[in-house]
């Protein structure tokens, strides 16, 4: 065994799925911060406004971001930060310092989610499988994001472009049960395929 | 005339064209000792042991509807005692006791089918549980055995013990089952009429008349009556009566669904319960798997619930029973449970004299029919509630000594 | 099976939902000094209408926020649904 | 002979594709096209099953979803499904089905005398009887039982798959028939998102089974030409063979799709059945009606059927159910179908229990000589298996009485037609109010609640001409209601050879006496309920609707009294002379049509039916044998067994490495949430019973976390992190609680307070390593200095532990020296391995749930679930020390002055030690005061916990005992079920290192 610390996450044994109709795979970590910031503290946003250079989102389903890091809205005083892993220390450092004395809560939660990526122009007829979002309303461009369920897991999903491009971030632990559900909710468009 | 296998062989010989009615449909008159508010299982059976066992004269029953339509109408017609605590082992087992004489006492079947039933274990957890409440049974003197997965599977034909929450063992009721839900309203309905009970249909109390404290009339959608006692048993609207009467209630009133199948051949012959999978199952006479769960958390009188309530109910079934999943749902329904916090019903005085209610049995009122309507009725005979009924008093949210039965269902580690 | 207006994230499913009972029961202040019965109802006791009831509802499987609902418990229709902390809504008499 | 009854030509099934099919053992063929009911017909198969109650023979009545007699057993093994209605199920190759409620066989059916004993058994005939001896009941019953139910479940696990869908659009029309097809396409061309269902495997409805015209030309081409241009509008879903279900509040439709039903080869990956949750802005419903039958004796022979099913297998199946017919109506349209036959070569004899005939008809009939009996009556059959012979005579309607001569007709098929019923089950199910309307005589649609429209023969309309445009228009009109632009109208003239007229519900003219001398006039014909069941019932008292559908079980087969309702209504308006109106009417309950409850289950069956959830070193436990044990979703290691070892030996030791060298446990199921904020402080005072204000950083507390009850709920240790930071931990199967718990009161209650929460379960994998050589071990693996005096116990540490950045909690749930390891959970299984190598030297071994709670009992900590049941306080569990004393408030406090809890005598928390040394109390037996031969014997509490302890070589146990602690030292008896009484003496909770030195080395 090597002396360099292993990653290790449920989902790397999984077999992914690439078909035309439909495609699954595991997102390599990311840096993911949970900024927590009270709704009217104008000041602190601010501060996080001007550290990330671009304004964060204002209402439910936004996405905000450059090429170096999104904000997904999470609710009206919570936001969840992606960054590239290596960076997210800076990142998580940088925002207390700036929000030091200011009421927040920068808290790393890289390792709480795992997130799979699910694509192909039959993703939607998966998700709403069992997941009671309305696309119609919802999720309906890219950069947008709902938090809902599908079947039995709570999930965060991240419409990354306006092609059928879905990442869902789950808690670590539901992540196996949730690939196994996206996986074989899938089978019937893999096989109308063949 | 008595009902017996003979009066059905003579009477066929007349087409049964002389049978007398079961109850009739009298005028409410100006006064009575007491009225009964609510034409259920409980208020009937409180009518009928007034009537049999206190020798009360002059009792009317006012039912806002038709009797039995309530939840004693609406409910998965499971009957068992095997509670945790003595207060409510003690009051469940009077139930159950009478429940095994009732057909005869009635003089009409009410199929109380002691089939056995079965608390199923699925963690470790839940077995401590079942073993805590079988040895708490077992010491009260209910029956109670406690069953491993082997015995389990033995006496469950098609159970499926390996699921994703295994079934590692069961606490065993045997005097446990069922019964026609019914004909337990209709039984009793019948019997007190002949005792000189006065049921009265469709007739709903709009105001309940007080003065210094004391109860003394109703105003009903048939007039106003006088009376010296009154017993509230409004299942589904304890709060709204008790608003009448000028005081609140520790209550909720939320949706309960339960559903049948089609009728198919004996395939499931005991009460199966599950806590942990979540769903109770089983097969009527007329051969419906009758199946429940658990309660909406809203509050609500629209005696509809939210589908999700059942979804949640088909999947549990499958999981127990994979044999099930090609029968068909038939019918489902809602009713409206009073729910308290202590998940134990409220059997006592009101702060209005001479006012007794008899609520908050939740989703558990109909296995405690019997028991409920005969400590009720002494309770509003003598104005005290006797031994077992005592500990279900309005004051024991005061106290805060509650009869716990949903706490012991604590989840561990 | 309700949709329900979350304030904050719009029209969603019931079953993104839970509902926590009556709304607008603030916990007394000075609890030492009340009494066993104040206690008591404060704890357990609940108006439980026939009509127009609130009521406390969380999006759990959403932005994770507590907020009120007006609803009529007869027909179960939705009549409003607000933040915590803003005043509780007149009932019209029809 | 095959197919005698199939017509040389006509009809739309494929004469050139045969399909082979099966029932009750013998081979037959039929078409491609076909229904088993039409292919039965078509081989001149009538018998199809037995009646639920007297096992009377029983045929085809309908040709639809309302069908209550010809319900058969389908496939076979794992596939059968019983009760699935003949008239519904599209043939394919190989089907295979047979009769239901019958043995030996539904020709020679034992069950069959019953109909000669049906005198004794009236309606509610069992409650008035097997009442004695009470103990004989379950005999009874046991007959009882097996001659009820209806077919058989399979008793082999389903192969089959369902899937599910949430579906949102802005209209739905239920109803594929004219009105549905009109509806669609005026919304659709207004460019509005349209779900069309239809239960049928071809849309059109009725129109498919009748001629008529639109602009003087053949209907049908204009009717193919609409569903083609439906077809190529993008914006209109179309679902054939879906039957929506149950409507529910909020337009909230529930609809089950046949997928692969109708196939022959199964399939792994398509579904079975998909079933839609469907959330429309609007719902058109068009579901059309229902033929009503006719109430007469012996209705419900073989060979008896509805006029509109004879037409249907006629038209559309080429099928000629008889040779000579006798149409027995009370309406005009009803001719269409006489017609229809004698074309066809029938010979058809009309009976109308009207006296006035329209001239067109009668022309038509002398045209076709077919001789009309006006005002007449059908009032008997005969025929054993198959109607052969029927009774008709005279109707005196002012008399409302039968006169005059009594004459016969020989025939093999009657037709009936008492008029038709809107199929409001849905509207009705939507909180739809109905009233019934005195015109056509049945209920129809009057108050809408939901955002729907109602339209067509659904809603009372039956003249085509109105329908066509009013439905296009409906359809527009709906689409307009949601802001889509207008579309153009349509004026189509639809002409049909004779029209919809007034009909009359006919039971009332049977007089009184004929339906309750013996004969049977049945009402709902799956449950035997019979005109004299209802008369019955009445004369007994169960007057209102719903105890007559009780009493009698009218309208609760599994056809939902699709068919007998309204003659059931009609006739107790009739006993009671009174109008239906007042009557009323029974509440339609979902679903409409019964409804699989594999598909309601969905994929949440087998490993998805419930998320098993894993942490990051869940992977090693499975390749390290370890055995799990269910804690909420988790799976937990309960031990880990080497070799042969049973779970003895195994936690023996496990437990005994830990107490004398070095134990390690995956601990990260524990819930944590991470408090900010400059009032976290203050924050926990009101959550926890003991003080925190003066917890330095740096450092870890134990708390209780009790209800505004005032009993515990959960603990766990909470450790300051920095100046407005902390990290909680909860109990596994209370994280979930305690962070609802925690919002709860800071979003209703205390708004202003400045703290936020955050759950982290996940975030860290926790390695929690215990032993007296845990400091020696993790010494060589981190930079913290783990030396006494720099991390004493109750202190947190941040450093590196095998090059992962990591927390150090130094807190002991065993008693021994124990260090916390939390690393983020991508290194979790990493650390762990490199644990388990680095610790070979102290013999290092990973312990489950089972050893911990040994470990622990042994120093009498409580497990919050277990030792404690939601009904016991702080003081209860001999924790009045962590109940702050100086505090003003904090949750629960409140109820510990209310006089049950100040109680001197409640239960309270001890040790026990059985006298005999050996035996391990049962978790859940109880101690009594006095131990009697038999119960009930009186009750002081009961064992919470018990282990035998490897460490100290004898059992313990953990109890609730009634005044407890004045019970110190005393001696207390508990019987077991098996009849033994083991003798216990009473001591404190504490067994092993009382002090509690060696977590503190």
């Amino acid at each position: 065994m090597s002396n360099q610390p292993q990653f290790f996450s449920p989902l790397t044994q999984k077999e992914k799925i690439a078909s035309d109709n439909i495609s699954l795979e595991l997102i390599d970590f990311l840096g993911k911060i949970n900024v927590r910031l009270k709704e009217d503290d104008v000041q602190a946003r601010d501060a996080v406004e001007k550290y990330l250079t671009y304004s964060l989102p204002k209402s439910a389903g936004e996405v905000t971001g450059n090429n170096e890091t999104r904000v997904l809205w999470l609710g009206p005083n919570e936001y969840l930060l992606l960054s590239e892993d290596e960076k997210k220390d800076n990142v998580i450092n940088g925002l207390r310092e700036i929000l030091s004395d200011l009421f927040c809560a920068i808290i790393d939660v890289s390792d709480y989610y795992l997130t799979m990526r699910l694509s192909g122009p039959k993703s939607i007829e998966v998700l709403t499988k069992a997941c009671p979002l309305n696309f119609d309303q919802y999720l309906t461009k890219g950069n947008s994001c709902a938090q809902s369920y599908i079947s039995k897991a709570t999930v965060l999903i991240d419409r990354l472009s306006d092609d059928l491009v879905f990442d869902i971030s789950v808690r670590w632990s539901f992540a196996d049960y949730l690939w196994d559900w996206l996986a074989d909710s899938s089978n019937e468009f893999i096989f109308s395929e063949k | 005339m008595k009902y017996s296998l003979y009066n059905l062989v003579k009477n066929s010989f007349s087409y049964h064209e002389n049978w007398e009615k079961a109850w009739s449909s009298p005028d409410l008159k100006p006064e009575y000792d007491v009225v009964i508010v609510g034409g259920g299982g409980h208020g009937l059976g409180t009518a009928y042991y007034l009537a049999k066992e206190f020798g009360v004269k002059n009792i009317a029953v006012l039912e806002k509807g038709w009797i039995g339509g309530g939840n004693t109408g609406r409910n998965t017609t499971i009957i068992r005692s095997n509670y945790l605590w003595d207060e409510s082992a003690a009051l469940y087992n009077h139930a159950v006791n009478l429940w095994e004489g009732l057909s005869s006492e009635l003089n009409f079947n009410v199929m109380f089918s002691q089939r056995g039933l079965f608390h199923l274990a699925h963690s470790v957890h839940d077995m401590q549980e079942i073993t805590r409440r079988g040895y708490s049974n077992y010491l009260n003197g209910i029956d109670a055995e406690i069953l491993n997965q082997d015995q389990v599977a033995k006496k469950i034909p098609h159970i499926n013990v390996n699921g994703r929450y295994p079934v590692l063992g069961a606490l065993l009721q045997r005097r446990a089952g069922t019964a026609r839900h019914d004909a337990v309203a209709w039984g009793y309905a019948r019997a007190a009429e002949n005792l000189g009970v006065d049921i009265i249909q469709n007739c709903e109390v709009k105001g309940i008349d007080i003065s210094n404290g004391k109860v003394v009339g109703l105003q009903t959608t048939k007039g106003s009556v006088k009376v010296d006692k009154v017993g509230l048993v409004p299942a589904g609207h304890s709060s709204v009566l008790a608003n009448m009467a000028g005081f609140s209630l520790p209550i909720n009133s939320v949706p309960l669904q339960a559903l049948v199948s089609e009728p198919v051949k004996p395939i499931l012959d005991c009460v199966i319960m599950s806590n942990s999978v979540h769903v109770y199952v089983s097969q009527s006479d007329k051969g419906e798997l009758v199946v429940g769960a658990g309660s909406d958390a809203y509050n609500s009188y629209s005696q509809r619930g939210s589908f999700d309530m059942i979804e949640h109910m088909m999947a549990p079934l499958v999981e127990l029973f994979p044999i099930f999943s090609r029968l068909k749902m038939l019918r489902s329904w809602g009713g409206i449970v009073d729910v308290t916090p202590d998940r134990s019903p409220i059997i006592g005085k009101t702060p209005v004299k001479d006012l007794f209610i008899n609520c908050g049995w939740g989703t558990g009122g109909f296995k405690a029919t019997p028991g409920s309507a005969h400590v009720f009725a002494e309770t509003v005979f003598r104005g005290e509630p006797n031994d077992i009924a005592a500990p279900f008093s309005l004051e024991r949210h005061f106290s805060g000594a509650l009869v716990d039965e949903a706490a012991a269902a604590a989840v561990a580690h | 099976m309700f949709i329900i207006n979350c304030p904050y994230c719009g029209e969603r499913d019931q079953t993104e939902f839970t509902c926590h009972g009556e709304a607008h029961i603030a916990r007394p202040d000075n609890p030492s000094e009340i009494s066993d019965e104040e206690w008591g109802r404060y704890l357990f006791f609940r108006e439980n209408p026939k009509g127009t009831h609130f009521e406390r509802w969380t999006h759990d499987h959403g932005c994770r926020r507590w907020f009120n609902v007006m609803r009529d418990t007869v027909t179960d229709q939705i009549i409003k649904t607000y933040k915590m902390g803003e005043a509780k809504p007149e009932i019209s008499n029809e | 002979m095959s197919n005698q009854n199939r017509t040389i030509y006509g009809g739309k099934v494929n004469r050139e594709k045969p399909i082979n099919f099966v029932f009750n053992g013998k081979s037959y063929i039929g078409y491609q096209g076909d229904t088993l009911a039409s292919a039965l017909l078509a081989n001149d198969v009538h018998l199809i099953g037995r009646s639920f109650k007297y096992h009377r023979a029983r045929g085809i009545l309908t040709a639809g979803s309302e069908e209550p007699n010809a319900i058969v057993q389908l496939g076979l093994g794992a596939r059968t499904e019983p009760n699935i209605r003949a008239t519904e199920v599209e043939l394919y190759e190989g089907l295979e089905a047979s009769s239901q409620n019958c043995w030996p066989s539904v020709n020679f059916d034992i069950g069959a005398m019953n109909n000669f004993l049906s005198r004794i058994f009236p309606a509610g005939f069992y409650y008035k009887t097997f009442k004695w001896p009470p103990s004989m009941w379950l005999f009874y019953e046991h007959f009882i039982r097996k001659a009820a139910g209806l077919g058989q479940s399979p008793t082999a696990k389903n192969p089959d798959r369902y899937e599910q869908k949430f579906y949102y659009t802005d209209i739905t029309i239920v109803g594929g028939g004219i009105s549905g097809l009109l509806a669609a396409l005026g919304a659709g061309r207004s460019g509005c998102k349209v779900l069309l269902i239809d239960e049928n495997p071809e849309l059109g409805g009725y129109l498919l089974d009748y001629n008529f015209s639109i602009n003087e030309k053949d209907g049908k081409k204009w009717l193919k030409k609409i569903i083609e241009e439906l077809d190529g509008l993008a914006n209109v879903t179309i679902l054939k063979r879906t039957t929506a279900m149950g409507y529910y509040d909020y337009n909230y439709l529930t609809a089950l799709e046949k997928v692969t039903n109708h196939h022959v080869e199964f399939s792994n990956t398509l579904p079975r059945e998909r079933y839609w949750r469907i959330r429309s802005k609007k719902v058109i419903l068009a579901q059309g009606a229902f033929e009503r039958p006719l109430v007469f004796a012996d209705n419900d022979r073989p060979g008896i059927m509805m006029a509109s099913a004879g037409q249907k297998y006629l038209s559309r199946y080429g099928v000629l159910p008889g040779k000579s017919v006798v149409l027995f109506t009370n309406n005009d349209h009803a001719y269409l179908t006489a017609f229809e036959f004698v074309e066809k070569g029938a010979k058809v004899t009309v009976v109308d229990t009207r006296d006035l005939l329209n001239a067109r008809i009668s022309e038509k009939c002398k045209l076709l000589n077919i001789k009309v009996f006006k005002s007449y009556s059908v009032i008997k059959t005969y025929g054993d298996k198959k109607v052969n012979r029927i009774e008709i005579q005279q109707v005196d309607k002012n008399q409302n009485q039968l006169t005059g001569e009594v004459e016969n007709i020989h025939t093999d098929c009657v037709l009936m037609s008492g008029g038709w019923n809107p199929a409001v089950q849905l509207f009705s199910q939507s909180r739809g109010k109905l009233k019934y309307d005195l015109k056509i005589n049945t209920f129809v649609p009057d108050k809408i609640i939901e955002n729907q429209k109602i339209i067509g023969s659904n809603n009372g309309q039956f003249n085509l001409q109105e329908n066509l445009n009013e439905s296009f228009e409906a359809g527009i009109a709906a689409a307009n209601e949601l802001n889509f632009n207008s579309v153009e109208k349509v004026n189509w003239t639809g002409k049909e050879e004779i029209e919809f007229t007034h009909s009359d519900v006919e039971p009332y003219m049977l007089g009184k006496k004929k339906v309750t001398k013996g004969s049977k006039h049945f009402i709902d014909f799956q449950n035997d309920v019979t005109a004299a069941d209802i008369f019955l019932a009445q004369r007994e008292g169960y007057i209102s609707v719903e105890h007559t559908k009780r009493y009698t079980t009218t309208g609760m087969g599994t056809d939902q009294g699709k068919t007998s309702n309204v003659n059931a209504l009609a006739l107790m308006s009739h006993i009671h002379n009174k109008p239906v109106d007042e009557i009323g009417h029974t509440t339609f309950r979902p679903p409409y049509a019964p409804q699989t409850i594999g598909a309601i289950a969905g994929r949440s069956v087998d490993k998805l039916f419930d998320p098993v959830r894993k942490t990051s070193i869940h992977e090693w436990h499975v390749e390290n044998k370890a055995v799990f044990e269910d804690v909420g979703q988790w799976k937990r290691p309960y031990y880990f067994p080497q070799n042969k070892e049973d779970i003895h030996q195994a936690v023996k030791r496990e437990c005994l490495a830990v107490r004398n060298s070095l134990g390690i446990l995956d601990a990260s199921t524990l819930g944590k949430i991470d408090l900010q904020g400059p009032d976290a402080a203050k924050f926990l005072n009101m959550i926890y019973t003991n003080a925190w204000s003066k917890l330095e950083i740096g450092s870890c507390r134990y708390g209780l976390m009790c209800n505004e009850h005032g009993m515990i709920f959960d603990d766990g240790v909470t450790s300051r992190l920095g100046e407005n930071h902390y990290h909680m931990t909860t109990t596994t199967g209370g994280a979930a609680r305690v962070m609802s718990w925690l919002e709860e009161f800071l979003q209703t209650e205390w708004l202003d307070m400045k703290v936020f929460c955050t759950s982290v379960t996940e975030q860290w994998a926790v390695l929690s390593i215990s032993g007296p050589n845990s400091r020696k071990f993790l010494e060589d693996l981190t930079n913290i200095d783990l030396s006494k005096e720099n991390f004493p116990f109750m202190k947190f540490r941040e450093g590196e532990v095998c090059g992962v950045k990591a927390r150090i909690f130094r807190i002991s749930f065993t008693g021994e020296l124990s260090y916390e390891v939390n690393v983020p959970a991508r290194y979790g299984r990493y650390v762990w391995e490199k644990f388990m190598e680095h610790g070979k030297k102290y013999n290092i071994t990973p312990y489950g749930t089972e050893t911990m709670h040994v470990l622990r009992a042994e120093k009498g900590f409580i497990i919050v679930g277990q030792d404690t049941d939601g009904s016991v306080t702080p003081s209860d569990m001999n924790m009045d020390w962590i109940v702050s004393k100086k505090k003003e408030d904090f949750l629960g406090k409140r109820s510990y002055t209310r006089s049950d809890t100040v109680r001197h005598d409640r239960k309270k928390f001890v040790g026990l030690l059985v006298n005999d040394k050996k035996t391990i109390l049962p978790e859940g037996s109880h101690i009594v005061e006095k131990a009697l031969k038999q119960p009930p014997m009186k009750m002081l509490g009961h064992i919470t916990s018990s282990y035998y302890s490897p460490t100290l070589g004898y059992p313990i146990a953990l109890a609730m005992l009634k005044d407890g602690i004045s019970k110190m030292g005393e001696q207390v008896v508990v019987p077991l079920m098996n009849g033994k009484i083991i003798e216990a003496t009473v001591t404190d909770t504490i067994f092993y290192d009382k002090e509690g030195k060696r977590n503190n080395e």
